[in-house]
């Protein structure tokens, strides 16, 4: 299998993009969910605030 | 009038849910025939073999009841948790954790039991020896009692909630791969001429760690839904 | 010194603290991750039978002791806020949940990544592969049954009594994995070097402190928008600075 | 009996009524009243324990509802909106399960002097499903008569139900208090028991 040949010619860049950026992907991604649920939550205070004013 | 004990309303929940059954046959037989129909698709996936048949039998009827057995779970509390009864259960002079248990037991009567019962005629199917098929039954008899109680839990926790049947199998089938595994390795045991006391006792604690624990846990998550 | 435990244990304590802490410990993340890099693919040796293909092992078992450990605290957290009540513990319960269940999924890739080299195959069930497996799927059930309740209290409780339950069957679950798979005959996992070399020890060290700090900062962030999205309608979130604008 | 004190109830993020102070003493009757949405079920399911209030406390015969558990169970009845019969089974079988939930083993021959009481002679035997809404409610309400509970919590005891059932009820309520029993009940229609002062509890 062509893959594993691949593999076994540039282990350094197999581990390094499959795992390591793979993780490190995850994580990123998961920072981006918690700024952005930081954003929209803030954003939905201000709006009931908001509306709380003009009653 | 008289007062009733605790032993005589763990009756009268037990009759209370088997008469109901009885009149609502057509929900058990439907768990039934979906058994039946999961255990006899198998050979059409993966082929008429028989000696990987003879192999998989266990496997494949032990998967089939863990999931015929989640299908009737949703109906273990919602009926009457939608007409009240559950209210008035929880008003009952007797802990909750005893009718919970009695409800345990009157599900296992009329969906575990039945698939208990007819798994020897599909074991046949699968060419499964005598001994193997006696094992079997044995493993079957202390393993679903088990998924019943467990999946009480499940239900409990599930009440009320949309889309609950598919949620509650998301929550119950991991918690139910123990008895799965000891469940196939009796059968196992017995085709590959092992002992087989070493896995039915282990099941046997199983079902003992569940007697003892899962009507009280099954009684709280109750309450927590009930709010 | 008496502290007033239960002082911060309220989420409106808690809320300006963990905004404090999310940089002590979200900086020391990175520069630790940057030396556990360094330190994993440079410094560390190549192992003499698994060539390159070990340095997977630096993010692999972090992630999978990691994730394991985070159940329990998590279990914990949920017990805690079910015997005594406390909102802060439910909210910390939940927000653990998508950090405990990403790291399951990373130690699940890298496994799978690690395996192929090793083994040709890409999965095998290995006792400790499918215990991970069954872990992903307590936490999916954990955050399912939590989203699927709309009534904050009830999902809190719901869904810590289900991440005790849960936690109770790990130790079951994984003896009767462990008991499966030597019955058939699986292989399993084994380093091939007696004993790790010292780098090797603290490149490891390194990288699992750095995923618990980034983890422990994630969790904060993500608490705080939990605790401002059930308080919302309080009087202090309202005097919050970033509220007021 | 009876004392609840500075009682708080909130459902989601709405506060339904706080600062609650009462009693309720032997042979004594309640009216909750309030607009829909101000908490009256709630309260009367805080009552029963299935809601935990936020704050105060609930105290029956001297000790907290919740350390007490059973043995309050034992003396109280609530009936919902919800009438907690089952369609498939019988009026009869329905009055003696739920009898014996309520812990009480009822001979046939109650039950069946209790529903002809309810008006429901000759549908002893047949399947709830084919009885009227109204008739439902009678079947539930028969557990009023065959209760030995000291305290009922009634939720709209009256809906569905005609003028002979009603004035039937009143003549019930009248009998327990008459008994030294209490009830603590919401409606929106009016219910008037002859010789007993009947307080009010408003929630707004």
């Amino acid at each position: 299998m062509s893959l594993d040949i691949w593999m076994r010619e540039n282990p350094l860049t197999y581990v390094w993009f499959g795992s390591y950026a793979v993780a490190l992907l995850i994580f990123a991604i998961e920072i981006v969910m918690v700024v952005r649920k930081r954003k929209i939550t803030l954003q939905q205070v201000h709006l009931m605030r908001d509306a709380g004013d003009e009653e | 009038m008289k007062k009733s004990t605790m032993l005589g309303l763990l009756v009268l929940v037990i009759r209370r849910d088997l008469v109901l059954a009885m009149r609502r046959r057509a929900d058990v037989l439907t768990t039934l025939i979906f058994f039946v129909m999961v255990v006899s698709l198998f050979p059409m996936g993966v082929g008429p073999e028989m000696d990987m048949l003879r192999k998989m039998a266990a496997g494949v009827l032990w998967v089939a009841a863990l999931l015929a057995s989640m299908l009737s779970l949703g109906r273990l509390f919602s009926a009457d948790y939608l007409d009240g009864t559950l209210e008035q259960m929880m008003l009952a002079p007797q802990s909750l954790s005893m009718l919970v248990l009695g409800k345990m037991a009157a599900h296992w009567m009329s969906s575990g039991l039945p698939l208990v019962l007819m798994a020897p005629v599909l074991g046949l199917q699968f060419d499964m020896s005598v001994r193997a098929l006696g094992v079997l039954i044995v493993s079957l008899l202390l393993g679903t009692p088990i998924l019943s109680m467990v999946g009480a839990i499940g239900a409990a926790l599930t009440l009320g909630l949309r889309g609950g049947g598919v949620l509650l199998s998301l929550l119950v089938l991991p918690l139910c791969i123990p008895v799965l595994i000891f469940g196939t390795g009796a059968v196992e045991a017995v085709s590959s001429g092992l002992s087989i006391a070493s896995h039915l006792s282990l099941l046997g604690a199983l079902l003992v760690l569940a007697l003892v624990f899962t009507p009280w846990v099954t009684a709280q998550a109750l309450r927590i839904s009930m709010e | 010194m008496a502290i007033n435990w239960f002082k911060y244990s309220s989420p409106t304590t808690f809320y300006g603290l963990a905004g404090k802490m999310i940089p002590w410990f979200a900086i020391p993340a990175v520069i630790l991750f940057a030396i556990g890099l360094y330190m994993g693919f440079f410094v560390a040796p190549v192992d003499a039978q698994q060539g390159e293909f070990y340095r997977i092992m630096f993010i692999h078992v972090p992630t999978s002791i990691l994730s394991m450990f985070f159940y329990l605290i998590m279990a914990g957290y949920a017990a805690l806020g079910l015997i005594f009540n406390t909102r802060l513990s439910a909210m910390m319960a939940s927000a653990i949940a998508p950090t405990g269940a990403l790291f399951t999924l990373i130690s699940l890739w890298t496994g799978a990544l690690w395996g192929k080299p090793m083994w040709g195959t890409w999965w095998i069930w290995d006792a400790r592969m499918t215990s991970q497996l069954i872990l992903l799927f307590l936490y999916l059930g954990f955050i399912a049954l939590h989203a699927s309740i709309d009534e904050p209290r009830r999902a809190d409780r719901a869904a810590a009594l289900l991440a005790i339950v849960g936690s109770v069957n790990v130790p079951i679950i994984y003896f009767s994995v462990k008991w499966w798979n030597t019955l058939h005959q699986g292989s399993t996992i084994k380093f091939s070097g007696t004993s790790m070399q010292i780098t090797m020890q603290h490149t490891l060290l390194a990288m699992t402190l750095a995923c618990w700090l980034y983890a422990i900062a994630v969790v904060l962030a993500r608490v705080r928008s939990i605790i401002l999205e059930r308080e919302r309608k309080t009087d202090w979130i309202s005097e919050l600075p970033e509220v007021k604008l | 009996m009876l004392e609840v004190s500075n009682l708080a109830c909130s459902r989601g993020d709405h506060r339904l009524f706080s600062g609650l102070n009462f009693h309720l003493h032997l042979g004594q009757i309640m009216q909750v009243q309030g607009v829909n949405g101000s908490g009256k079920t709630s309260l009367l399911r805080t009552l029963c324990g299935f809601l935990m209030p936020d704050e105060g406390e609930i105290v029956w015969r001297g000790e907290r509802i919740r350390e007490l558990g059973e043995d309050y169970h034992d003396e109280i009845l609530y009936l919902g909106h919800l009438n907690a019969i089952k369609d498939e089974l019988s009026a009869l079988e329905n009055l003696r399960i739920s009898a014996g939930l309520s812990g009480i083993e009822l001979e046939e021959k109650e039950a069946v002097t209790a529903l002809r009481r309810m008006g429901l002679r000759g549908r002893e035997m047949l399947p709830t499903k084919v009885l009227s809404q109204g008739q439902r409610r009678r079947v539930a309400l028969a557990r009023l008569l065959v209760s030995d509970a000291k305290l009922w919590i009634l939720d709209e005891p009256l809906s569905a139900l005609d003028v002979g059932a009603v004035a039937l009820i009143q003549e019930l309520i009248a009998e327990h208090l008459a008994q030294q029993g209490m009830v603590i009940f919401t409606t929106h229609q009016p219910l008037h028991v002859a010789g007993m002062e009947m307080r009010t509890l408003s929630l707004s």
